[in-house]
């Protein structure tokens, strides 16, 4: 399984300056890998090129065993003509519905169900769309602040069972939680500012799994590590 | 609201009736010109019941014709929605059909078709479909981002998805102008009926036009704008509570 | 001494029906009668009777049945002259799969009629002479696109015996097919087209320009329709009916003098009481107007007769 | 673009055209009912260049009805969309005006008005504007609340505003609506011509009617086609580079 | 300075439990104030309620000295004709220009004013939308997850900034990021899920202010009694 970035050059088209000047950076293994960096850095600009919605970049991406990156977002909606379950119930493969039922537990959106998305919390909304994507059949996922507007005693409990659940992915998660990205993931790759060099730095993480129990100076040392990088 | 929207249309018509008074008093006209009230209500006890009938007539094609222009415009705007060339094509072949005067047009559809019921749909329908066309032109082209992009990234989207969202994220709009167009479809009709029938209060208006009573169309106007009132209304009130079914209540009102 | 300026509202379009109209401004005649006059296209749309009244127009064409229901709901419009003393106004049929001797042969037939116009009233009225009913004859309405008669749908067809009655004519010759006309005139029906009107006003207030106006439009329509002048007028229709080929124009002029003046004695413009009668008549019988109104009181000759 | 738009309608009228001479070949017609190509060709020599200028005429007589009537409907979807009794009063009169055929007006509209240049401009633009209304109407009752919202807390919104937001949301919509109308104001003038005028490919076609003369009819409608090709060609030229220089580039094109 | 809250219950229409039931609050005190609990307990429709966009509640709202309560919330979009700058320079009025100025630098959105709001990235449309409030005139300011995308060091900065420049007004911050409240709020109003009682409980926080320090071990007891308390 590889994921692979190489030179990747990019710049807005009405924009001064570029979003980065030859980034490299690889992934080889799954878990939960970050995207870190102060807002406006590019952590979003790095995920729509990885999926494909940015095309106009130089530099070359390389995969590896890899078929399917999805990425999600925030503000992503659902449709309005069904409630969320239904909507659920008709995006699952059958081979999912299990699934489908452990995560709805998990993530705490039973009574979301018969609701339709408009008529739910904003950390109702994130959950939601993310729980739709863990649904599908995908080797990578992207998850740009999908989170972000979830309480963090609800998000530990997401992010470990996801990690459980999802042993064989590759997962970039983006936010700006610094206590969040450094206990629970593999590596954080933090994006620097641009005249910073080099433009990227990895840190490794703690990499929480479900059962085990955190050392607070390791986690206090990773955090540290972070903070000096960016 | 459908009664609001009969009394507003009496208020309507009777202000432009006094309007036409107004004028025939101050410019003293006869009544060939104008004509007076007695004169005027003498003509709608003679005709009245006829021309309701008519009417009626009129507005049970105005109301086939409207559904058949909603369709046709929703299926030439959803192909030709695309940005392929097939779709530009099917929108430039829209659009000239259209540009074309129905009375240009009509000696051609009476060839091809006769000038039977659906030749009277046709020209009902051609009439009316372009408001609607241009709305589901205009909407159908715009994706909804937020929405769409998980079908797009999973790679789920077809296209009657794409049009069910777009559809469904743009339903007051696509509403007003189905409700709206409600106008066009009677409008249309009636010309069809002028230029081609034997029936209908089209063909009465013609009539009266041909020996100058403007009593008649006088007449003829009120019936209209009273049966497209109720249909109208009837329409805004299907909308409005399509509208109710799917809206998110925000708690906003008392 | 600056020319009197007057507007003068047509019942048709600019064709050889108004061949007249035209010669008379084209050649200077309402200029020596020291008017200055705009002539306007008229259409189905349009209504001279309605302008007169409104200040629109001063003098205008309209026929008699435009006339009689003015009348009869009060308009104070006056004929001053009748332009036409036999109405053009016909039936097409194929010669070759029918003839029309008698009304009676009708029966069985599709007869095209324009429900409202005065063909319909003219039809009624020769039907109604023979005691056909509606169950004898199938009437069609018809409206300005010929492709039903084309298609055989309907077997006679009303049209303008000077205009339409040669264009159309030359259509189905073109394919060979024989043409003939009924004229309702030849069975006794004797409908008034077109005349000239102006309002009782003007007549009241200003006779010295209804007067002039009269005059000059009647020399102009003489000298037009005389043979000596036929290239003058054919030149003149060449300008304005530019869609008509020229020996089409020839034709129609030629048949236009015929409804115009029959005969070398009649004097263009002479307005035919006993015609008038009938036509009110007529409308009557079919409910066209509610009671008689006197056309006779609508009608000035005077303007006309003083001008010998 | 409008060269592509161009060719489309070149194909479309051959299609149409080919259509007719296989009708009248396969159905054995007579020249009178469908004319054959050799006479069409010689009508074409004879009538085209005239015919050239009248369209000419007509196009711009349709444009200022265009802009008249954008303006129009933008005034009276700004006043009718407001939910109160006067907006659906407007609302009312404008969808029945609408409703009464032009052929029932025009009497009225000329007597109001004589049969001078207003009231053709007034017929092609009562036929153009309605489907901008309807549009108009649609985007203008909808808000915009992302972005509405602070301007309404802090007590900045101004209708003005209000009314910039929600056309300045939906540009792409308006832009397709007010391109694609174009065509009705084509429409629109030649109808006025056809009852009101003594100028204009609209008085063309009605002699050629009264003619019964379908070549002049087909030719007459070449050049209509023709003609709004190119006007609608260009405004969705200048809709492109409006879109253009508000549009937000994603990144997405290589 | 008074806002008083007196048994405040509301259901939306068309759900079948309450989302509040006879609460009540007051607050006297200008600074931030938070509002915090896990998400979909009700934080957003309290905020509605109190700036009046909800108004199908029954109890009371009392207020002194309040004039003006203004509501943001993070996804909120600045209209597209004009760039941010030119955005921002029409809604100051004339006597905060000055204090524009400041904003914008401590912010950090200067390379931002020249761009349109849909070519920011989600923490600068945050960071943007929130400046913009702040220029107008008020007394109450609720920030409805107004920095959730923004990463933590601007947000630390930008929460101080305010602090210091708005001492006399109540701001009422919604949060899920529970060292931040508890760092830097006056007082918690922990929301907790319906069949708790009492609905709401108050904890004092640390209320940092520019210059001062924190002492960590103050700090943890804040956390822990905010996490006891939900
Ligand atoms: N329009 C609506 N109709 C029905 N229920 C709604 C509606 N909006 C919100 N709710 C429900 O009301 C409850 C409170 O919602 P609210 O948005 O106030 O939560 P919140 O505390 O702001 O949550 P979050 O932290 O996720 O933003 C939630 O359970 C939500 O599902
Ligand atoms: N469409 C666009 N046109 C021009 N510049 C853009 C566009 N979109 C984003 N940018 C700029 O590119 C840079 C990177 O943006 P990006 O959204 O990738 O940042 P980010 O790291 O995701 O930030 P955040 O944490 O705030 O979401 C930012 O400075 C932003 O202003
Ligand atoms: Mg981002
Ligand atoms: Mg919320």
């Amino acid at each position: 399984m590889l994921l692979k970035l190489d030179n990747i050059s990019f710049k807005y088209p009405n924009a001064e300056t570029h979003v980065f000047e030859g980034l490299s950076h690889h992934i080889d293994e799954p878990g939960f890998h970050a995207l870190f960096g102060p807002s406006g850095v590019g952590k979003t600009s790095f995920a729509k090129i990885l999926c494909n919605e940015i095309k106009a970049f130089t530099g070359q991406i390389h995969t590896e065993d890899i078929e399917t990156i999805l990425y999600s977002y925030n503000l992503e909606r659902l449709p309005g003509w069904s409630n969320v379950g239904d909507h659920i119930a008709k995006i699952t493969p059958p081979s999912h519905v299990e699934k489908s039922e452990v995560l709805v537990e998990c993530f705490g959106i039973e009574k979301c169900l018969n609701r339709r998305f408009a008529e739910l919390s904003l950390g109702q909304q994130n959950r939601v769309n993310l729980l739709r994507y863990l649904l599908q059949d995908f080797n990578v996922l992207i998850m740009d602040e999908s989170l972000a507007n979830v309480d963090e005693l609800t998000r530990e409990k997401i992010i470990l069972k996801v990690k459980e659940m999802f042993p064989d992915i590759i997962f970039l998660y983006i936010s700006h939680n610094i206590v969040e990205v450094s206990k629970f993931c593999r590596q954080i790759l933090v994006f620097r500012s641009i005249p910073k060099n080099p433009q990227t730095l990895l840190v490794k993480g703690q990499d929480l799994a479900m059962g085990q129990t955190l050392t607070k100076k390791d986690h206090e040392l990773t955090m540290l590590e972070i903070m000096n990088a960016s | 609201m459908l009664h609001r929207r009969l009394y507003q249309f009496l208020i309507i018509y009777s202000l432009g009736l006094s309007g036409l008074f107004l004028i025939k008093y101050t410019l003293n006209l006869s009544n060939y010109v104008i004509p007076g009230p007695a004169n005027l209500w003498a003509t709608c006890r003679e005709v009245w019941l006829r021309y309701f009938f008519d009417t009626g007539d009129t507005l049970a094609v105005a109301i086939i014709g409207h559904i058949t222009s909603t369709c046709l415009a929703i299926f030439v705007g959803i192909v030709g929605r695309q940005a392929t060339w097939v779709g530009s094509f099917v929108k430039v072949a829209a659009y000239n059909v259209q540009a074309y005067p129905i009375v240009a047009l009509a000696p051609i559809i009476f060839i091809l078709l006769g000038d039977g019921f659906i030749s009277r749909l046709l020209i009902a329908a051609m009439i009316c479909y372009f408001p609607i066309l241009l709305s589901v032109l205009g909407i159908m082209a715009e994706p909804v981002v937020d929405i769409e992009h998980f079908y797009r990234i999973t790679g789920r989207m077809r296209w009657q998805l794409e049009i069910k969202i777009r559809a469904f994220e743009n339903m007051n709009k696509l509403i007003t102008v189905i409700a709206g167009s409600a106008t066009l479809a009677m409008a249309g009709t009636i010309v069809a009926e002028f230029i081609a029938a034997n029936a209908g209060i089209g063909y009465s208006i013609r009539i009266a036009l041909y020996q100058s009573d403007l009593s008649k169309i006088l007449i003829a106007l009120f019936l209209i704008g009273l049966s497209l009132s109720v249909y109208q209304g009837l329409l805004e009130f299907s909308g409005y509570l399509a509208k109710k079914k799917w809206e998110v209540p925000k708690g906003g009102i008392v | 001494d600056p020319s009197v300026e007057v507007t003068y509202r047509l019942k048709w379009l600019f064709n050889t029906s108004v061949v007249g109209d035209l010669y008379a401004k084209d050649y200077g005649f309402f200029d020596k009668a020291g008017l200055s006059v705009t002539i306007k296209e008229g259409g189905p749309e349009r209504d001279a009777i309605k302008e007169l009244e409104l200040g629109y127009a001063q003098f205008g064409v309209a026929s008699a049945d435009q006339v009689i229901r003015a009348r009869s709901k009060g308009a104070p419009v006056v004929v001053i002259a009748q332009l036409f003393q036999v109405n053009p106004l016909q039936w097409i049929y194929r010669a070759d799969t029918m003839t029309v001797k008698n009304i009676s042969d009708l029966k069985g037939r599709t007869v095209g009629i324009t429900y409202g116009g005065n063909d319909e009233t003219i039809m009624r009225t020769l039907l109604a002479k023979e005691n056909i009913t509606e169950q004898d004859v199938k009437l069609f309405s018809v409206r300005y696109d010929y492709t039903p008669f084309y298609q055989k749908k309907v077997d006679i067809w009303p049209v303008y015996r000077n205009s339409q009655g040669i264009t159309v004519g030359d259509k189905l010759r073109a394919e060979g097919e024989e043409i003939g006309f009924l004229d309702p005139a030849g069975f006794g029906v004797k409908f008034v087209a077109n005349s000239v009107v102006t309002s009782e006003k003007m007549l009241k207030e200003r006779p010295e320009v209804v007067k002039a106006f009269v005059t000059a439009l009647i020399q102009a329509w003489e000298a037009s329709l005389s043979p000596e002048n036929e290239q003058k007028a054919l030149k003149l229709l060449e300008k304005y009916d530019k869609d008509t080929t020229a020996d089409v124009r020839k034709r129609q002029l030629a048949l236009t003098a015929g409804f115009v003046k029959p005969s070398p004695g009649v004097r263009i413009g002479t307005i035919d009481l006993s015609a008038w009668k009938q036509t009110e008549d007529i409308m009557l019988k079919l409910k066209q107007i509610p009671e008689p109104v006197k056309v006779e009181k609508a009608i000035n000759s005077s303007m006309m007769e003083k001008s010998k």
